[in-house]
């Protein structure tokens, strides 16, 4: 054996293959994070976004129709000669549903593609994974869900509702309306643990009274303890704040236990048009959900958006509320950057106060102080073609108040 | 002299079936019992009570007239000084043979001891004077797992001998050996005895009568007799239930 | 020095330099890659070397990561109560959370509460001779139990959002690149201190043992050892490294959240040191920067597909390299030397190079 | 007094819709000692094959027709599961028979390929079935509602237990499949062909997860993750249970499901999941061999 034979004994080989493969897979995977980069040199007139949502695992089921929304709007933008005359480019990367997943994403669109401002996200989980990269590298994240409120991110724009958007307002509606007992039910994480908090202290303020409050773990699909509790109790409302799939068991166990709409009323707040679709028209007619915006609300701007939608994306599709925010995040990101004249991002935040559009859902305004929106809340009762029909709604645009700081009864929350 | 160890009504039931219905053994020092009787007598459930695979549910097994080992865990047991070879080669087959019999050395094996085991010089001259008892110097690197069946016999028989044993149970030592292996264990097992008692389960008769002094014999879970191997023959109760059968065979 | 070591000095050294010819983004992800290294070696300790297939190390790499956490979340808060507590209605800090101000305690328990808890577990189930699969599945539950109770006890512990927002270590900021690159030197040494911890007790007599263990169980016993303890102390190493992995790798991602230590995330630790050669503690390594390499590329490149992928690879590794990619390795060595001897020395230098 | 009717219905009724998952598990994983991951997605085929059939009547059956679609879907759902469960058998777990383990991780990779053909096939949200109306409504008892579902899948896994009790115990191919059980080798030197057998086994019980399937979708969401829901509870049944033993399983699925009730009843689903799981754990360091064992010392 040579010299050389003998050096390159099995375990240097080993080893020296782990360095080879070491550092070829790092280079796969940054490669893969880098094919964007071609585009770079052209920069002079496009400007890039980010757009970040989950299209692989179980939060895909939602997010898919947020990036083709923000998509879409990034098109009729372009369409329409773009910011600051120069055509958006979005680059577009997957959250996989896993929280270090968005954040190592996001690390990246600021980076290393130096976007201008990303749309993304979809649970809390993802946007508090992602709030320090953005905070650390003076980025600009669009966030189009409602949420539980109690944040206000400098480097975040929130163009879903916050609770006193959606929550406060669909407690008061239901305490006028619909009965002064609430059960309160929500799957077992952050958001139904922190709007339940806010509903008890409001139920107080305003004479309702809690009859019961009860969690299920996410995935949970029995629910035949729960509702002998809620028969128990026999509260006029049930306040439903349970997440994806346990929604569909819930109804369906409510239904088969004999208690319809007619005995008790469920508003739900995570309830919109595609959830109706799985969870089966037939169980859920008559019930409530509170939103900002349905497929049926009645503006020319959401006659207009549901069609480029469904012509765009497919005639069985339907839009919702978030799929909705996220449309009109582009829309107010351009707006706010034509103000400003640049895309720089601190010139965005500080041109982006008092911004107003016509959103599908009604005139919205960005709220400089906590970078939240102004929208209209909505009441919708579901029919049996899917659809919502509204049966209330604030009349103006509310201001939005992340920390319920204007509610008296709020402050002992936080 | 002293019985090294007593069965005293030893009860054994598996869901109902009674594997030993009430055994009485003694066996003394430096001994070489034979232990022989049809299948289902009871033989290796006997040896696996002694050695604690299998739990009695009644009676005492005496280690030295005083200490009751029913209870005892195998590992427990083995550090009394009874070892026990299974009638499988139950070696390690991805270990080296070297590896089996330091493992099988007479050592502290708690966690924390064999954690700060040295191999020592007198270690290192035990396990080759044993390879070489074994016959196995020259495969001492080999994986176990790769030895011939006798070959992998021996080792095991050579790691219970580490152990410096005062009881060793043997089961079937001799199966699926030639004839010429089969001589040499038998004399080992006679040299063996003269440092310690062995219990060995033995089916083939022309082996039990070239090595035997003593066999009991077993029956339905009981000791029908015992005696030298002419005495069993002359049993008639023996060559109803056993001998009358293999006669033949014999 | 002989070339087996060589070798491995050349390889951990080449990841130490990462940062002169990684970028800042690259390095990150080596980074995390890294510790899931961590993770397999401990899997392949248990795995690979004693037979014990956990289906439950999320918890402990889980476990680990929240110690260090709850110390970073406090650093954060500056002394007032930590954000999500506020909001969750705690008035004050629960009484566990105190002792974690303090780094050195936060960081000591990141190792030794996984492995007592690892430790409580084995000990029962190991003396029970609960084993194989029916450990694998009660372990499984562990991993039920504790990823339900963090969600639920969301006021002690962040419920699904886990902790996040962190500012600095040990008064660094972990927004600096410097400080970045420190942790990713300091993954480094301590991974490749756990290799020559986890090299050194395979070689040892403690090693053999373990070894014996996975072979025969209940033969281990005959030769008087009593194998409850050598189990429970490997698995409770194993989930040490997990733990000790948790902390680096919330020291460099910055999150935490019940999500990372859930079934999913558990089994596909078990794949890094499958891929990688169960029986190799250098295979665990590279198995599980490989996996997580490509589950980058794929999940960038083609999300729909990754989860196929993944079947794919589980299915591929245990009909077709129950050894990994080491064991494939040294098999193809093998037979290229049986090949060699035959042939004799004048196509060797070829069959190298090639 | 409605409560505790309702509250003991409800325990049953869970026990009943667990039993009904375990129930093929008890076969594959308890007499064959398979491991088999990949059986929530059996499940997850029931449910889908339910829904299929379900359009295909709103398609192409007249609409009086409609509520006896179900009907069609339980032996369907029992053969797609049962097909699904022989070409696993005959393409991977064959060859791992004796690497536990390996076929343990092996049918993990072959749940998620599964999921992902699903959600390829169907999409990534969840279908609607709409229960027969004939099982709408339910019976009411000193003020307790019994929901004819739960009625149903009590029947139902009831029928179930009678049939493969019958089939094990009454019929030479059942009687040959637990020999084949019980020993292996034994019942190989007696000419039964063990590899049909294998076959045969696995599919059943793989063919009972395409019915469990079919019954859940009347009470919970269809999607392409509803297997994972169930996976690790059944299997803790079965363990719990006891290898090997039928009876085992059913008293296991009772308690867990009676247990799992009256804990979420006095504290709330998260904790009831929790001490449901801990005293799972708890019991079987207790009692290793689980509440009925056919066999002596089973965990080894």
């Amino acid at each position: 054996m040579t010299v050389l034979g003998k050096f390159w004994s099995k375990q240097t080989i080993i080893a020296a293959i782990s360095a080879a493969t070491l550092a070829l897979s790092g280079c796969a995977a940054s490669n893969a994070l880098n094919e964007e980069d071609g585009a770079a040199a052209d920069s002079s007139d496009t400007v890039k976004v980010g757009v970040l949502h989950s299209l692989s695992g179980t939060m895909a089921i939602s997010e898919v129709s947020l990036r083709d929304a923000e998509l879409m709007a990034i098109e009729e933008i372009n369409e329409a000669g773009g910011v600051l005359g120069k055509q958006i480019e979005p680059i577009v990367e997957d959250g996989a549903s896993d929280w270090p997943t968005f954040a190592e994403k996001a690390k990246k669109l600021l980076q290393k593609d130096e976007v201008a401002a990303v749309f993304g996200g979809w649970t809390s989980a993802s946007r508090k994974a992602m709030l320090p990269v953005f905070e650390q590298n003076n980025g600009l994240l669009w966030y189009p869900v409602q949420y539980e409120g109690m944040e206000s991110s400098p480097n975040i724009f929130y163009t879903g509702a916050t609770t006193n958007q959606q929550i406060v307002p669909s407690v008061t509606w239901l305490l006028e309306n619909k009965g002064k007992s609430f059960f309160l039910i929500g799957s077992d994480y952050v958001f139904p643990r922190t709007a339940n908090k806010e509903i008890k202290a409001q139920l107080e303020a305003e004479g309702g009274t809690l009859v019961g409050e009860e969690y299920t773990p996410l995935g949970h699909t029995d629910y035949g303890t729960l509702i002998s509790k809620i028969k128990a109790e026999k509260p006029e409302v049930i306040y439903n704040t349970l997440n994806g799939d346990s929604n569909v068991a819930f109804f369906k166990q409510l239904k088969d236990a004999g208690i319809t709409a007619d005995d008790v009323t469920v508003l739900s707040v995570s309830i919109a048009e595609e959830e109706i679709r799985g969870i089966g028209t037939d169980i859920l007619t008559g019930h409530y959900a509170a939103w900002n915006y349905f497929q049926t609300t009645d503006t020319p701007e959401n006659e207009k958006f549901v069609a480029a939608y469904k012509e765009a994306y497919g005639d069985d599709r339907v839009t919702g509320d978030s799929i909705e925010a996220a449309y009109m995040a582009v829309y107010l990101w351009a707006a706010a950057a034509e103000k400003a004249g640049s895309f720089d991002v601190d010139a965005v935040k500080e041109a982006a106060g008092g911004i107003e559009f016509n959103a599908p859902g009604g005139k919205v305004t960005i709220d400089g102080d906590n970078q939240h929106t102004y929208k209209t809340v909505r009441v919708g009762e579901i029919q049996a073609d899917g659809q919502f029909k509204e049966v209330w709604n604030s009349g103006e645009p509310v201001k939005p108040d992340p920390y319920l700081e204007t509610y008296p009864w709020a402050e002992g929350l936080n | 002299m002293q019985p090294i160890l007593s069965c005293r009504d030893v009860r054994v039931s598996f869901n109902g079936f009674q594997a030993l219905q009430g055994v009485n053994l003694d066996v003394l020092p430096q001994e070489v019992r034979f232990l022989i009787g049809p299948n289902g007598a009871g033989k290796t459930t006997l040896l696996d009570v002694v050695c604690g695979k299998t739990k009695a549910s009644d009676g005492e097994v005496l280690y030295r007239q005083t200490e009751n080992i029913r209870k005892l865990q195998e590992h427990e047991i083995v550090h009394l000084g009874i070892t026990r070879k299974f009638q499988a080669p139950s070696i390690f087959a991805n270990l080296t043979v070297w590896e089996n019999l330091e493992l099988s050395l007479k050592q502290k094996r708690g966690l924390w001891s064999v954690m700060r085991a040295k191999m020592t010089g007198e270690d290192k001259g035990k396990m080759e004077a044993m390879l070489l008892r074994i016959g196995l110097m020259e495969q001492r690197h080999n994986l176990a797992g790769m030895l011939a069946h006798g070959q992998k016999q021996w080792l095991e028989i050579g790691m219970q001998l580490m152990q410096n044993p005062e009881i060793l149970l043997l089961d079937e030592p001799i199966a699926g050996m030639s004839e010429t292996e089969r001589h040499k264990t038998g004399e080992l097992i006679h040299e063996i005895s003269e440092t310690c008692s062995v219990l060995i389960v033995e089916h083939d008769m022309e082996f039990v009568r070239n090595f035997s002094k003593q066999v009991t014999v077993m029956h339905e879970g009981k000791v029908l007799c015992e005696g030298t191997m002419s005495e069993i023959q002359q049993n008639e109760q023996v060559a109803e239930v056993y001998l009358g059968r293999r006669e033949s065979a014999c | 020095m002989d070339k087996k070591k060589l070798g491995y000095w050349l390889f951990f050294i080449a990841l130490f330099l990462g940062p002169l010819y990684l970028t800042e983004f690259r390095l990150a992800l080596m980074g995390k890659f890294l510790c899931f290294a961590i993770v397999a070696l401990g899997i392949c300790l248990i795995w690979g070397y004693t037979g014990i297939l956990s289906l439950g190390h999320g918890v402990y790499f889980g476990l680990g990561a929240y110690c260090t956490a709850m110390y970073l979340k406090l650093e954060a808060a500056n002394g007032q109560l930590p954000d999500f507590m506020e909001w969750s209605g705690v008035s004050a800090l629960p009484a566990f959370w105190v002792p974690f101000s303090n780094p050195i305690f936060a960081i000591g328990a990141s190792l030794l509460i996984p492995a007592l808890i690892a430790a409580i577990l084995g000990f029962l189930t190991f003396k029970n001779r609960i084993k194989g699969v029916y450990f694998s599945l009660i372990s499984q539950a562990v991993v039920v139990v504790f990823v339900t109770l963090f969600v639920a006890k969301q006021d002690w512990t962040g419920g699904t959002n886990g902790l996040t927002n962190f500012t600095t270590f040990l008064g660094f900021s972990l927004a600096s690149p410097l400080v970045q690159i420190a942790l990713y030197m300091m993954t480094v040494i301590i991974l490749g201190a756990s290799f020559a911890l986890a090299a050194a007790l395979t070689n040892s007599r403690v090693g053999r043992v373990l070894s014996a263990v996975r072979d025969g169980e209940n033969r281990v016993r005959f030769l008087g050892f009593n194998p409850t303890s050598y189990k429970v102390f490997v698995y409770s190493l194993s989930a040490a490294l997990a733990g000790l992995a948790g902390t680096l790798f919330v020291l460099q991602v910055g999150l935490i959240s019940p999500a990372m230590m859930g079934i999913i995330p558990s089994i596909e630790m078990v794949l890094w040191a499958a891929v990688g050669g169960r029986h190799s503690l250098i295979g665990a390594i590279l198995g599980a920067v490989i996996v997580n390499s490509a589950k980058s590329f794929f999940s960038e490149a083609y999300p729909d597909i990754w989860s196929i992928f993944l079947g794919l690879l589980f299915i591929i590794v245990v009909m077709f390299l129950p050894n990994g990619i080491v064991g494939a390795f040294e098999s193809w060595n093998e037979k290229r030397e049986k090949a060699k001897r035959k042939g004799g020395t004048a196509d060797a230098a070829d069959s190298v190079v090639s | 007094m409605a409560v505790v009717i309702t509250q003991l219905f409800n325990g049953i009724s869970l026990g009943s819709i667990l039993l009904l998952i375990a129930l093929g598990l008890a076969i594959t994983f308890g007499l064959m000692n398979v491991i088999n991951m990949a059986h929530g997605e059996f499940i997850m085929a029931g449910a889908y094959t339910t829904y299929v059939v379900q359009q295909a009547f709103s398609h192409y059956v007249p609409a009086a027709l409609f509520n006896y679609y179900y009907i069609v879907a339980i032996p369907l759902s029992f053969l797609i599961g049962a097909l699904l469960g022989f070409v696993l058998e005959k393409t991977l777990i064959r060859f791992l028979y004796h690497r536990p383990l390996d076929s343990l991780l092996a049918t993990w990779g072959v749940s998620l390929i599964l999921q992902q053909v699903a959600r390829s096939i169907f999409g990534a949200p969840n279908v609607a079935v709409t229960a027969p109306a004939w099982l709408d409504s339910g019976l009411t008892i000193a003020g307790a509602v019994l929901p004819y579902k739960r009625l149903f899948i009590i029947a139902l896994v009831t029928i179930c237990m009678v049939t493969l009790y019958l089939y094990l115990d009454k019929t030479a191919a059942g009687r040959k499949m637990r020999a084949v059980t019980m020993n292996r080798s034994m019942a190989s030197s007696l000419g039964v062909s063990t590899k049909k057998v294998d076959a045969t086994a696995f599919a059943i019980g793989s063919g009972l997860a395409g019915i469990a399937g079919c019954a859940l979708t009347v009470l919970g969401p269809i999607g392409s993750t509803i297997g994972t829901y169930y996976i690790v509870d059944a299997f803790m049944i079965v363990i719990l249970g006891g290898i090997g033993s039928l009876i085992g399983t059913v008293f296991g699925a009772l308690s867990v499901g009676m247990l799992g009730t009256v804990a979420e009843f006095w504290s709330g689903a998260s904790m009831a999941k929790v001490i449901v799981f801990v005293a799972i754990i708890a019991f079987l360091q207790f009692k290793p061999a689980g509440l009925l064992s056919a066999r002596t010392r089973s965990l080894e």
